[in-house]
């Protein structure tokens, strides 16, 4: 056991995908000889050199569209992104083209490619840099979305993504990346895509968030303990597929949720859970579930406008709080 | 007629040695094969004829969706299938049937793609923009405007990082070149020395917007230089003119390791697809569509005429196979079985993956688990 | 009153405005000398010359972009996209630039101008050319998106979005351009953007659907009306911002709800209102509320495979039965 | 000192007649007025003073977010502010905080605006990158490389639309040039005869990837040859310079309706950010961009100096009084409040409108109602 960052086990596991197998090969803006705007490649063009590791012009429908290209011949370009806004000038080649040549075309031909990019927010970035986008992408058939809270999880999906056949957008977070967190020494483990985790047991009350807030939810199950409540925390892992079978099971058995997101909250990927929830647990539900998530605003510069947006422990806390008394089964 | 007797798109005209020429459209036929001048002409009028026969069955609702012909673009189509190799790849835009036939896929397959049936190039998954075939490595045809110009330039890019000898062709239209993705694609291109030719066929129109009202430079070779590329103008009437410059540029793009763009000018004769009655146009822009100076197999007919290539029996006998291989086409498409609806969870994804989501419309969403 | 197509009560109104205002102009792909791929614009070249409709090179962000920023500078541009799949191209300036620039820059400049853009499906066009992503923009706060389902409300609801000073997706539906209504001669109502109506009356459950979906719903209604079924018709016409309260209203009435919708399922528009419900209604609903949606595939070219996939009459009305027999309530 | 003892960024420079000359980098000073050449001095040392206490301010944590600087592209900025009227219009990308204040506003405002304080140009909400001003008409610094262009290229539409006599400037970098927005907003503002200015101002390098390694034609005044759009290149080094060839073609872009491509070369003294370092520089490079021959301002002074314009007694009177002035700025920046979190929703929409979400983080989604 180890315990290194979330960049670290990324930067690690991008190096060995890259040692293990000739065809996987990185590119995208800034990652060579600047290493990377968040320095997950650091190191990798000395290492690998310029045919390995592009330097790609400004040109996010171009680079990303190549590499859907070379993907139909069989590379595994992994691209990087710089941040999840940018993708709006490659979601036609994401959308229209890497998530459809598969099936458009009678399972002819597969597209194995990585897109590697973070969401994040609450850093003052403003109102085009501050968006969590990923519901665009989970929408999509054809696509598969990861989303890992964890150092481990980040490296075992991140396997799991290159290995894949299909297009995978691999989903990071600026406020992850300096997190630390358990790895196993010399783990070659490859995460099953379309699970989620139980990442904490609980009696009273189900708690389900990704990436980031997944980690959130994770820390305001802590406080809630001290309080003698029993926060049982689902990190959904993978966005597309969506594993709903853990969700709900977990909710029959806790018979309340709270979902917690960095999304907007009108159509965001939590009215997806809510709606499954509802559905498949509806003779168990005490209350209804409730949504934490991002205020619907263009985010705002300052700081105390940014904060006031955002979901935060406290937040949350207040919403599984209020869920528990309307169960009337407020603990603390 | 089996299928496997149609001659293939690039195979015939690779036994010819003339083609690296740059030849003006009207040199004499002296030095060229009769066998490969007449093979050329079989290709033109074998897509005149399933184009034609595509227009009827359209009309008839056994073709659905949209759909746009090659009529008038036939020389440019059989010059262009014929400058590349077997192993070369090609990307083209929606207006791909006679493409799909130029690189080696038989009209059979490709009219039962059209018709929508399990024996179609792409399974019926596709329809009339979507021609693909990986064997003959054509890598589809594209319904988004310019989204096939950054997948051929990554197609080029996987050759080159292979240190492959492939090359790759690109097929667009002249209103193509006014989309973000083409600017971005070239400059790719040629900061990475990919193997690549772009093709503009320019019928002067995109649906009915001319290229003056839409590219700011009309000269469309010209717009290479932004990117440092070499840029070649051919007249994409001359099935002979279009071979010698595509495939001066197909194997410069193979020896030099660099991007070209050619531009071959044609005339679009009917509307933009076959619903399109193209009132817009004026009576000029009709005479010039109509003008038989300016239809490939007109042109070419005579000019295999006046050289003795072709006599009035040969002509009538090339008729008569290629009316039969159309109408085995549409026979074999029609008498193809439709897929099934069991299969249509069956291309969501090549790597199956659990809880991924195989819902008809009526169920609930907890009734597939 | 007189009857009329959708196509021409668009046609009707866009003159209309033109002539109202100076401001006013149209642009977007052979919307000119081609008259519109759906002739929505027949005609309006010939009238009001190339100044005020203008032909525009196939380059969907750099014109939409600059109706943006004609718009900033006061004019009302209204641009048409000719299918909402060609969006993908344009979504960083509107969802980037148009949704930001009021915000972003505190309030200083508005940016009133109008995207129209047809979405629908089962026209056999393919992968590609048939998705239904109006969430892309509903999930977007700056932008507002109006869905109307009749003539009518075609011709109110984008005489409000031209007058509007917010950037407003105005979507359209080929599977609706045909259709016919009632439109009040010589009308010039301006509908209340961010309000859903109640366009049937019922007492035994909610049906809910937005654009060609409303028809659908409408002639589910009908059908089920022969049976004894009292069914509630909300049309939810605008998507953003969403009037939950009719919604939820309405489920209070008749415990009960589906939603029919031609995008995906999994996130897709439904869930959300769904989702809405279950919070709003959670003491009402005697059943969970079901969804009918897309099959969860990159649209397959051949009709029987498109058929399959799309909802339908019947997948709607079988989905209205189970949900009424779930609430033993089933009259027929 | 009051803000407003400020000179405006074009006030003084519309009172001389000399901007049309497009005259070379160190021609003669003599027939320029010593009065608007101080002014240029002055404004250049105030950019210049101000991105250093930006980037102070910035490790201190009073600024947030990413944060860009005009340091070494001080004469850039004034020359191409200069060539500008009261009435024209400015877009530019991130790298904004000197063009805001060359256009006129005040550096009390703009550095409220990042410290994100209500009275900043942007009221709080846009910070480094998004500094936006209707009065001075500086319509935005945008975070979205390439973003601004096609709203830069629809502003020029409204102009022309109203037939009105403004013109637009466009400001970029380098490694825009090789976007998708750049192709097509170069080309439709040519078809439609617009009245812009596209400006790249060429550091040499996106963030750490050279121009080489991003534009296949890396001469990048040529890249308008795609567009029939005359390019013309300047050294940025150079304050009249820049001032004449910007004048020049904003002059010509209103008298001839059509738009013109400037590009001025110039060096940029730190990382891209004032969080990067820029390890990734070589020895050469940095040496280059540490060239007090580089540096505009070293530049500047010496031929104000040299020509008898510039004593050292008034460069230290200049000195201390824009000391003083962003001293005055920080100040007033850091004395202005914080926008309330009641304004949170006050800017989502500019029609109020039904059922517009309001919702706090914490609040169900019907409390609302
Ligand atoms: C991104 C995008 N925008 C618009 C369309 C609609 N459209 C289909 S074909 C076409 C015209 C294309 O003209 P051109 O490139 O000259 O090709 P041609 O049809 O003449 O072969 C347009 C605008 C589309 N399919 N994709
Ligand atoms: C669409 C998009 N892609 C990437 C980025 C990240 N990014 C910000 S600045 C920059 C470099 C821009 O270089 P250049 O245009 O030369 O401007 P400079 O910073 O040198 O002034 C990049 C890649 C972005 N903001 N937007
Ligand atoms: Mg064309
Ligand atoms: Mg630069």
């Amino acid at each position: 056991m180890s315990v290194i960052t979330y960049r670290q086990a990324l930067r690690d596991t991008l190096r060995a995908e890259m040692l293990r197998d000739d065809d996987v090969f990185v590119m995208g803006e800034e990652i060579g000889v600047f290493e990377g705007s968040y320095k997950i490649t650091e190191g990798l063009l000395k290492e690998f050199g310029e045919k390995r590791v592009r330097d790609t012009p400004i040109a996010e429908e171009g680079f990303v569209g190549a590499a859907i290209g070379a993907a139909m011949l069989g590379l595994r370009p992994v691209v990087e992104l710089m941040t999840i806004n940018f993708s709006l000038i490659a979601i036609d080649q994401i959308v229209n083209h890497a998530a459809k040549i598969y099936g458009m075309f009678g399972g002819q031909t597969s597209v194995p490619m990585v897109i590697r990019t973070p969401g994040g927010g609450g850093q003052q970035l403003g109102a085009t840099h501050s968006q969590n986008i990923e519901l665009y992408y989970s929408f999509v058939p054809g696509l598969k979305v990861l989303a890992p809270s964890t150092p481990a999880d980040a490296a075992s999906m991140l396997r799991a993504a290159v290995r894949d056949d299909d297009p995978v957008l691999f989903l990071e977070n600026l406020g992850l990346y300096n997190t630390k967190g358990e790895v196993p020494e010399g783990d070659e483990s490859v995460a099953e895509i379309g699970r989620a985790a139980v990442t904490r047991e609980g009696t009273d009350i189900t708690l389900i968030g990704y990436s980031r807030m997944a980690m959130v939810a994770g820390q305001v199950a802590e406080r809630l303990a001290e309080e003698g409540i029993s926060v049982e925390v689902v990190d959904l892992r993978s966005l597309r597929p969506l594993d709903r079978e853990t969700v709900v099971e977990s909710v029959r058995k806790t018979n309340c949720a709270v979902i917690c997101e960095d999304d907007w909250l009108t159509y965001g990927i939590g009215a997806e859970i809510a709606a499954s929830i509802q559905e498949g647990a509806f003779d168990y539900l005490d209350a209804p579930v409730r949504r934490v998530a991002m205020a619907e605003v263009p985010m705002p510069y300052a700081k105390p406008l940014e904060t006031a947006a955002l979901p935060s422990i406290d937040s949350i806390t207040a919403a599984v709080k209020e869920t528990l008394d309307a169960v009337g089964r407020r603990v603390g | 007629m089996a299928d496997t007797a149609k001659p293939k798109g690039g195979g015939t005209a690779r036994s010819t040695g003339g083609r690296r020429r740059s030849r003006k459209g009207d040199a004499p036929l002296s030095d060229e094969q009769p066998k490969v001048l007449l093979d050329y002409y079989r290709q033109m009028l074998l897509i005149r004829r399933f184009e034609e026969r595509t227009s009827q069955a359209y009309t008839q609702a056994r073709i659905g969706g949209y759909c746009h012909l090659n009529l008038g673009e036939e020389a440019t189509v059989v010059g262009l299938m014929t400058a590349l190799k077997d192993e070369d790849y090609l990307f083209t835009n929606y207006r791909d049937h006679g493409y799909a036939i130029g690189k080696g896929m038989s009209p059979r397959r490709v009219m039962a793609e059209l018709y929508g049936r399990s024996t179609g190039v792409s399974k019926g998954w596709g329809g009339s923009m979507h021609m693909y075939d990986t064997e003959t490595r054509m890598l589809g045809g594209y319904g988004i405007v310019g989204g096939q110009l950054p997948l051929a330039t990554g197609a080029a890019l996987a050759v080159s990082y292979r240190g492959g000898d492939e090359v790759v062709m690109c097929q667009m239209g002249d209103g193509t070149t006014n989309i973000g993705a083409w600017h971005e694609s070239l400059n790719i291109a040629a900061l990475w020395n990919l193997p690549i030719v772009f093709v503009v066929i320019n019928n002067f129109t995109g649906m009915g917007t001319t290229v003056e009202m839409s590219s700011a430079e009309p000269e469309l070779h010209k717009r290479g230089s932004a990117f440092r590329i070499e840029g070649v103008r051919v007249d994409g009437r001359d099935v002979l003119a279009v071979r010698d410059a595509a495939a001066d540029l197909v194997e410069r793009a193979r020896s030099e390791q660099r991007p070209f763009l050619l531009e071959a000018t044609s005339y679009r004769m009917k509307g933009h697809s076959v619903v399109d009655p193209a009132k817009y146009r004026t009576d000029e822009q009709w005479a010039e569509a109509k003008d038989d100076q300016n239809d490939p197999l007109v042109l070419f007919r005579a000019r295999l005429t006046e050289a003795g290539v072709l006599t009035e029996e040969l002509d009538a006998e090339i008729a008569e196979s290629v009316k039969a291989e159309v109408a085995d086409a549409a026979d074999f498409a029609e008498n193809s079985p439709h897929p099934e609806v069991s299969t249509l969870f069956d291309y969501t994804y090549a790597t199956p993956v659990a809880n991924e989501s195989r819902r008809m419309p009526a169920d609930p969403v907890f009734a597939e688990q």
